[in-house]
């Protein structure tokens, strides 16, 4: 399975205890099945990721993608800007 | 030779700043073909939700950000007017109350499109910038932002 | 007292002036209680109904001009937002492409009321306001428009 | 009659042939009864004169108005500011 980085930003990284991981990722997947391996490693996590959208490499993903070795993977909770 | 090429391609401008936005009126972005300028400022207020609100910190996923803010003006252009002017910003980091977050300027030939566009990508920005927002209370706490 | 009273009554800011009218963010007039700045500039632009242009004049019935301005500004507050502040400024005589005739800012606590109360005076202003516009084309010749 | 001082302005003023002029006007009228009396000074102005509101001493006119002497009468033909 490729390694990914994962980036965790604001409330969300300081609720996951650090700001990015390298996780072992299946090489096809979509954000549930990420989130799911996520909240596996987090388990105190899983409620705060059931709101949250995936970016791989700086792009929303909205079906499956292909996530290839040192893939950018972002968990994106409820942003607050504007 | 159409007079947009004649004039120049519009300007889309797309950046993320430390500190707040500076201010100008965005005139600067018009063609020669826009006779409309449509702005929007996002300014620190001093109270949230009943609270006073001493500052905040804005955090980002910068090389996201930039990407999202220059997708989301292609959006808008393509929906509103392809020959539309944009200037968006965002500030990052410490910012007290009175100062600007983010800043939208929008030029277009009719002011319909041009407040329609800008009105468009604030909307657009609250739903899918990744910025996220830590308000600094005059008591003393902080919270994060739980969306927006 | 309340909050508003703390930090002032907004600016109500309504102004004839000669030229075109000076472009500036609009960021001044927020109160602490403001969070959104909407603001339009009506820009001269080097065509009109397929014709090119090569300068304007504004001709300005101007106490009834400002006296129509104020009357404006409180009408837009007393439908959207009492505690808006808002800043208009038309100008006058000569301007070439390019440059600003019309600028119009609003600052409410929320961006609805500041893009409504906006887009509302332009509309009232293109209604009622006492200003006639003269364009000059490129041949030399030139008009009164009919309206607007 | 009271004599007020009526205003034209831009392309009315140049149809017109003058900016302001003193004309004798009820004490009271309403705008179209200020038309029909500066059409009758002005023939071929009539139908300009027809789209056009009157404002005295710089307020819009709907009704009836009292007309001062020395009122301010304004003829505004249909603007384009902005």
């Amino acid at each position: 399975m490729p390694s990914a980085t994962v980036l965790y930003f604001a409330g969300l990284r300081e609720r996951v205890g650090c700001a990015s991981e390298e996780v072992e990722l299946p090489a096809r997947a979509t954000p549930a099945a990420i989130l799911a391996a996520l909240s596996d490693r987090h388990p105190a996590c899983g409620e705060a990721f059931a709101c949250c959208r995936i970016a791989v490499d700086c792009d929303f993903i909205v079906g499956e993608v292909d996530i290839r070795d040192g893939a950018e993977v972002a968990v994106i909770h409820p942003v607050s800007g504007g | 030779m159409t007079s947009l090429e004649a004039a120049g391609a519009p300007l889309r401008d797309a950046r993320i700043v430390a500190g707040p936005v500076p201010g100008d009126s965005g005139a600067g972005i018009a063609l020669a073909s826009h006779g409309a300028v449509a702005s929007f400022l996002g300014i620190v207020r001093d109270h949230s939700k009943g609270r006073a609100v001493a500052g905040l910190r804005y955090e980002c996923y910068r090389p996201m950000a930039e990407k999202v803010l220059v997708q989301l003006i292609a959006e808008t252009a393509g929906r509103f007017d392809p020959g539309m002017a944009a200037a968006v910003a965002h500030g990052t980091g410490e910012m007290v109350p009175g100062q600007a977050a983010l800043s939208i300027h929008v030029a277009s030939a009719h002011r319909a499109a041009a407040f329609d566009a800008c009105r468009h990508l604030i909307e657009r920005i609250k739903h899918d910038l990744p910025v996220w927002k830590l308000e600094r209370y005059a008591d003393g706490t902080q919270a994060w932002l739980k969306g927006s």
